[in-house]
């Protein structure tokens, strides 16, 4: 049998150990349930397996057989085939959680740069390695704010993902958090001051901020929100993307206490929503509540320098009810990932990327924005992705353009009816400026008809 | 002989040291966060990043290296094949906004994946949106609570679970909001029904089991458990990370849960990557339908859709629709295995389980606390070597790693004193098993002090895991 | 510290141990042709399979696990991405009959790097069907006699070379069926004019040469020597293996060679994988073009095409059009490099050797015979090391592996004593490049015995070679 | 500057050095020929590298766009991703011959084993560790033939592929051996026994087959050939396809005294034709006489068992121009990827892969000589390859099956003008049934019109 090397000599074993039939090791299942066998087909060989497999495959179609302008966090970004190929080293690929770190030197050191790369770039002191992704990762730092502050109020500004709340509101269940949202001025797509000075009192755990925000834009009034919390006694927790960070301050600088992100778009594939790495970085006064793992630099039996895994006493595996997190596996390779890319990208490389993305997402801006049907919905100055307004219905234009093989923006209006005919479009470096030709005068067209 | 190979390897900010440097601020901007020095991470060019990485990895294990049988980890050999699939454009490549004309693909493997747990546990339905076994735990226990909530019985807040549970049990449990009940087994290493009755009662939410359990004993009495919840109007939630042990022969919905969560990267071959990603899919029975995540996958006629249309539903517990990768590699190593494979894998698991319990039984070296017939792990205690010679179980285990061998988990479940809690899995070869089982064996005839300080042979020397916390140097920035 | 991986891994037949077993004769074959026992093959699983050769890997340095300046073998990084590019389907899962317009970007990617490696070399036409360096010198003598016969001189039977030249030069164009007639280089180890001059004769088919030679000395009198074996109605044939040193700073063409061989599995960035698959295309001068192996890839208006029209051609040198995914990473590689990029990467293989040189021989340990100015590669005498110590060069590279690092090429060209070859490559660092010599400072150091019994680092200490021989164990069968 | 990392700081180099100017390191170049810059473009960044190559690749169309019958030699086998996996470790990739054995323990042993897999294949004591190709090892047996025999003339069949002749014919110049060419049976395919009878004599210093020959009809009468070629003195060369093997009998069985064939089905890709791995398998008596590299087993300092190079004595870096051949560069990667696909198939699956492959090219073949207008050209007992001659122009037929995405048999009457409108089809384990009756219902349809 495949993967199975015992299969052919079981018999042997099983004499070996006194057992005539296999069926005795499954003797304390209940006779009432036990089952003969499962139904569904018997196994296919490898050859069949990839050949059905390119069947299923060839049913969707890939970034690589158009081209997609979809915001809303997920786009594809350039993965040099070094991170493929070192997160593919099967000392990597197919290692446990480093638990015996004798024997898992390799993946701790890696990590370990992967907090310091992270630190850096989020201006904290302090990174875990990973949590499930940067919406799992609001929710953490909601409920670290709480575990921090014994408070109870979680402030959120309205212009996120509605996934993201609707997550932050299924962790918050436990502790019993209230999630209060603050709107955002429909006019730049910036959280509203008045209002957030309103939602916040002395029962605020803490106050999050997106830079960029769901819409792309920047919160760029970042001293005054970092003034309110202060005020309030509360903890600013700021969420970024991570690729605006080469050219933008880092939350560190503007006084944030937490800041968590998405960073999939570090060497990892957009996978369908999948290959999520949540950023989770924060101010080492806080090491003790941080939910996750971390990675720490200590001494062998001969004082040499080694890597393990540090403050596991926060940990559920040790505990239990009252760990700080349930995260046992996390998004190690992912991580991985992200170090590698980061290794190889390096200051300067990302300080390039954050440019060129910033300015692909102006140029498509502007270009759109030119056509007759189709206006900036924000005044915003924004990143990557931006929202438009269409004078035509939304839906309409976006089947027209799947049409020419392009996928069009998001379209908003199911989770936000306030922006009827609005679509987020997204851009990044493996845009060119054909495609963006090839997405205007495809516009042009469908806007007329 | 074995060794493993060792470098000096710097780290990324000792191979090139990077300076603070001024950049050009970005015009467009407000002043407001406009960067003004570069990011401090080296710039290197590709060639070292390459051989950094390469040496890093030579100073880790894993299942590829060599048996790694970690008990309740279930570090099986992951087919090359699954990988290789995943990493197809076709797949990679998709994005989750994408119209879903332009997806059917996607949702066709999400579909059959579902239809196959389904059958592969006896449950009616399944979310494959949890991002690890913790996370499917927790959804579980908000399933639980909407559950509960839905029929207005707002005072059960209570999990009771063994105290040979998981660590995630507990941990998900509380961060649902939910008080614990920690009951203890009998003498067997099973739930103890009386103490089960006892604690069990108008409060109780759920009643969280692994089954079989971390001690890899399988719970016989399942059915009369799993009356008693119900009697009460609890609900039963199976740990199913460990289905390796059962596969094709029992079914968790047979046995009357009524919530399951799966470990994709443990039983259905997705390598670990080091700690993830991961998938935990959640299988309920019809009467927790409604509550489940979405979207759910669906199919009209000819065509997969995703449906947002569940007015219950708790809504997201991740980012769109799970780890796909992962549940893709799930998706082609059953497609691969099939319902015989299937069963021969749990099948052998369990035989290799049972082969080695028996022999290092035999040898006399360690001990078997409870029930002697085993699924797929099984766990010894070292008490007897402590006694003896001061040898722990730490000690053992850092010595197989001079043996070139991983060791087994270690001090769980925490009723067993010094425990090794050992679990082959099916791809190991009996070869493998027999130099496993001789290296314990020699282990423990060895003089303590070597014992003691083990390893030797690998890239560092025990490593002092405590110091770690003590001096916190959690950054490069913190040396 | 350094230390490679070992395992005392069995041979796969060792693993499993297989049986002669009779098989089912196949019903249509005729009976001459039946098989009747199993090929004796063992039966492994997969999981097995992976291991073994994992733990073989780790017991195999290549240029990813550290500096590797083996002299005349430019062992430079390969960036990962032309690995990537030649394993895509669209080109790996080509096959070389597929009608013309179903291969038009195999085509292109010929089409086009056959006119950069003209720009690069300063040639006309390039044929891209070597397989390897050896086989593109043979396929120039192959040249170089249809060049003779076409103009009717068959008297030209003898080939010259200098005494510096690689091995496969003499062994190809004794493949050929010429005679070979070495020459001994002047004291500045370059090619001796005089010699040249009153060897040359009406029966000189060719003079081969390597340009910078194997000592790394650039001829500087090429021009001269290009008049005085042309003036005798010979050709000038240019090893060109090593075009790392002088890309986009001198070009073969333009010194007066009218046949060129180029390694793309060195200067162009396709990793040796163990010693193959190579490519080593033959550029010609416009003369010699319509000798050329058939098929040439020509284009009309927008169509590329295969050209067998070419009645003059020598025919086939190798099945079909060269190792194509080889070519294919040398075209990746040059579009990557453009310009600039493959000038850089000559300057700083040349600053890097000399670099190394001039530290090497500012310690005073290592002699440098012949000319101070290096190109590419120098290669030291550990002559003065050997008279002292008894040390030899053998001695010195063995001892390098516990470092960490691959040794030079040694006891090559021949006429340097004890010779060290050292090759940096453009893709070491300075800090890697101090490391090497700091250890070889180091080694001429250290106690002969240490030397002598070295390596002590690596998975076997060190290996008679000569037993390999003495009594023949070339298959498991043999053991 | 990219891979070159001294790039940045060689300034400072040349500083330590006391060199002003780079240029000094090439002060030894005549100015007359020293050129500024190369005619070509700046370098591209990796991304853009793989943008352009992605455009480059769909101008072709690969096995998986649609079907392909084409005979020949290279045809579609299914590469397990162990095998993949398992050539892609950087420590095999980028490792050069294994020069010091020491650091190259794990290649120099799977050559080794790849050595032992090889004899066993074809019934030899010994094989290289690779020579370039299936064709070049045809020339290399001849050249070794006349080294053994010192006799100078090879007898070849007609019925081999015309590419392996004129490599042949150019490595045969040197020695100046003479090729001589016998005919084969028309109506069977196979050698004309009679014809061979009289090419040989006391000047033939071997005589080649090839099982199945290049129209994938097997040479049956291999004991008569055998006693014919010991007759004369000479030595026996058999070709192979070594999937063949599976099923049928080893040349070593029926006397041959070298076995050579192309081994790229073994885990390697078509790859337009190239890595290509040349079998080279012989009995030991002519151990001093084999071209390329062999791998031997030796012991360490320690006594232990150690893997190396052996009998480099017969090799170009010691022997130079009275070497054996002028093998340095070998076939390495291809030979590692044949190792591991062989351990990953074992011996039960080569026999069942052997079966699958005769039985498709039966049903092939059956199925097409069904059609009207297609009838099987030879009688004798094939593989997975076959020769069908049309009724119709065969270059017509090819067309038509190829806008249907089908790509038809080889046409062969470039180079056998006797075989006009034969196509030379092949199949293999890769194709399913559903292709069979694709190009059947194809060729039904294309042959009318
Ligand atoms: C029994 C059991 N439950 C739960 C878990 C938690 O799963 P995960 O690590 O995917 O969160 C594990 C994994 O170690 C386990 O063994
Ligand atoms: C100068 C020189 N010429 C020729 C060759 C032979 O090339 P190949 O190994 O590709 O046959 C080499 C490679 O070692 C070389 O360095």
């Amino acid at each position: 049998m495949k993967f199975i090397p015992n299969s052919a000599i079981k018999d042997t074993m099983l004499k070996e150990m006194g057992i005539n039939d296999i069926e005795e090791l499954f003797s304390d299942i209940p006779k009432k349930i036990g089952i003969k066998k499962l139904d569904m087909p018997k196994g296919l060989s490898q050859q069949d397996t990839e050949q059905r497999l390119r069947g299923i495959a060839n049913k969707n179609k890939s970034f690589y057989d158009g081209v997609s302008f979809l915001g809303g966090g997920i786009k594809p970004h350039y993965i040099p085939s070094v991170v493929k190929s070192i997160i593919s080293r099967a000392e990597f690929y197919t290692a446990y959680t480093p638990y015996q770190s004798e024997a898992s030197q390799g993946f701790l050191q890696a990590m370990f740069e992967y907090q310091s790369m992270i630190a850096e770039l989020t201006g904290m002191d302090i990174s875990n390695c990973s949590l499930y992704g940067g919406f799992t990762a609001l929710a953490e730092a909601a409920l670290m704010c709480t575990r921090i502050s014994r408070k109870k109020t979680f402030v959120i500004p309205q212009n996120i993902s509605w996934e993201k709340k609707s997550i932050l509101n299924n962790y918050a269940k436990g502790p019993g958090i209230e999630v209060k949202e603050v709107s955002y001025d429909v006019k730049t797509g910036k959280i509203d001051l008045e209002e957030l000075k309103k939602h916040v009192d002395e029962n605020t755990s803490g106050i999050y901020i997106e830079n960029p925000n769901f819409f792309g834009v920047f919160e760029d009034k970042v001293d005054e929100i970092s003034g309110i919390v202060k005020d309030t006694g509360s903890l600013f927790v700021v969420g970024i993307d991570p690729i605006s960070l080469g050219v933008t301050k880092s939350p560190g600088e503007y006084g944030a206490d937490i800041v968590i992100g998405e960073g999939r778009s570090f060497g990892n594939p957009m996978d369908f929503g999948g290959s999520s790495l949540g950023i989770f970085a924060c101010k080492k006064e806080y090491l003790r509540q941080m939910p996750g793992r971390i990675i720490g630099i200590t001494k062998d039996a001969d004082d040499k320098r080694a890597f393990c895994m540090a403050f596991q006493t926060r940990e559920q595996h040790i505990r239990r009810g009252r760990a700080t997190s349930n995260i046992c596996t996390n998004e190690g390779l992912c991580a991985l990932a992200a170090v590698s890319y980061l290794s190889w990208l390096g200051g300067n490389g990302l300080e390039e990327l954050s440019r060129i993305n910033f300015e692909k997402g102006q140029k498509l801006a502007e270009s759109i924005e030119l056509l007759d049907g189709f206006e900036g919905m924000f005044s915003g100055v924004h990143f990557n992705e931006f929202v438009i307004k269409c004078s035509n219905d939304v839906n309409k234009v976006n089947k027209k353009l799947l049409k020419k093989d392009i996928q069009g923006g998001l379209v908003l209006d199911t989770w936000h009816p306030e922006l009827k005919n609005c679509m987020l479009f997204g851009i990044t470096e493996r845009h060119a400026d054909a495609d963006i030709e090839r997405l205007v005068s495809a516009l042009k067209e469908v806007s007329h008809v | 002989m074995y060794r493993s190979a060792v470098y000096d390897e710097p780290l990324l900010n000792e191979l090139v040291s990077s300076k603070k440097e001024k950049i050009k601020p970005l015009g467009i901007l407000p002043d407001s966060l406009k960067r003004n020095e570069k990011i401090n991470i080296p710039d290197i060019d590709e060639t070292q990043v390459v051989r950094h990485f390469h040496h890093l990895s030579q100073m880790n294990y894993g299942i590829d290296s060599g048996i790694y049988p970690l008990g309740s980890c279930t570090m099986k050999y992951n087919p090359k094949i699954c990988g290789e699939i995943a990493s197809w454009d076709g797949f990679a490549g998709t994005n989750p906004y994408q119209d879903v004309s332009t997806i059917q693909g996607n949702l066709q493997v999400m579909f059959e994946l579902e239809r196959m747990l389904c059958e592969i546990t006896g449950m009616d339905y399944f979310s494959l949106q949890p991002a690890a076994g913790a996370q499917g735990e927790f959804l579980g226990m908000l399933l639980t609570r909407a559950y509960h909530e839905f029929n207005k019985d707002f005072e059960r807040n209570e999990i009771i679970l063994p105290d040979t549970s998981h660590g995630t049990n507990p941990a998900s449990a509380a961060m649902a909001g939910y008080k614990l009940v920690e009951i203890s087994s009998a003498k067997e290493g099973t739930v103890d029904l009386d103490v089960l009755e006892k604690t069990l009662s108008e409060k109780t939410a759920c009643f969280m089991l692994t089954n079989p359990n971390t001690l890899g004993i399988f719970e016989s009495e399942i059915l009369e458990i799993s009356k008693i919840v119900h009697d009460t109007g609890a609900l039963l939630y199976y740990d199913g990370a460990n289905m390796n042990a059962i596969m094709g022969k029992v079914r968790p919905g047979d046995m009357g849960f009524d919530i399951v969560h799966l470990n994709l990267h443990k039983t259905f071959a997705t390598p670990h990557g080091g700690g993830g990603p991961g998938s935990g899919p959640v299988g309920v029975k019809m009467k927790l339908e409604k509550f489940l995540p979405v979207p759910r996958v669906c199919k009209n006629k000819k065509d997969y859709f995703f449906d947002y249309n569940a007015p219950e539903s708790i809504g997201k517990i991740k980012g769109h629709y799970g780890n796909f990768s992962v549940l893709l590699k799930a998706y082609v190593y059953i497609l691969m295995m099939g319902r015989d494979g299937l069963r021969e894998s749990s099948e052998i698991a369990v035989l290799n389980s049972n082969y080695m319990k028996k022999k290092l039984l035999d040898s006399g070296r360690y001990e078997l606390p409870y029930k002697e017939l085993r699924k797929h792990e099984f766990v010894l205690s070292c008490e007897k070597l402590k006694q003896e010679k001061n040898v722990r179980a730490l000690d053992v285990a850092k010595r197989l790693l001079d043996y070139g061998f991983h060791p087994p988990t270690i001090y769980f479940p925490l009723i067993v004193k010094e425990a090794l809690m050992i679990e082959p899995t099916e791809s190991e070869s009996k070869e493998d098993l027999d130099r496993y089982v001789d290296a314990l064996i020699k282990i423990s005839d060895e003089k303590p002090e070597i014992v003691k300080n083990a390893p030797g042979n690998t890239p560092v020397k025990r490593v002092d895991d405590v110091g770690a916390t003590k001096k916190p140097i959690l950054t490069w920035n913190m040396i």
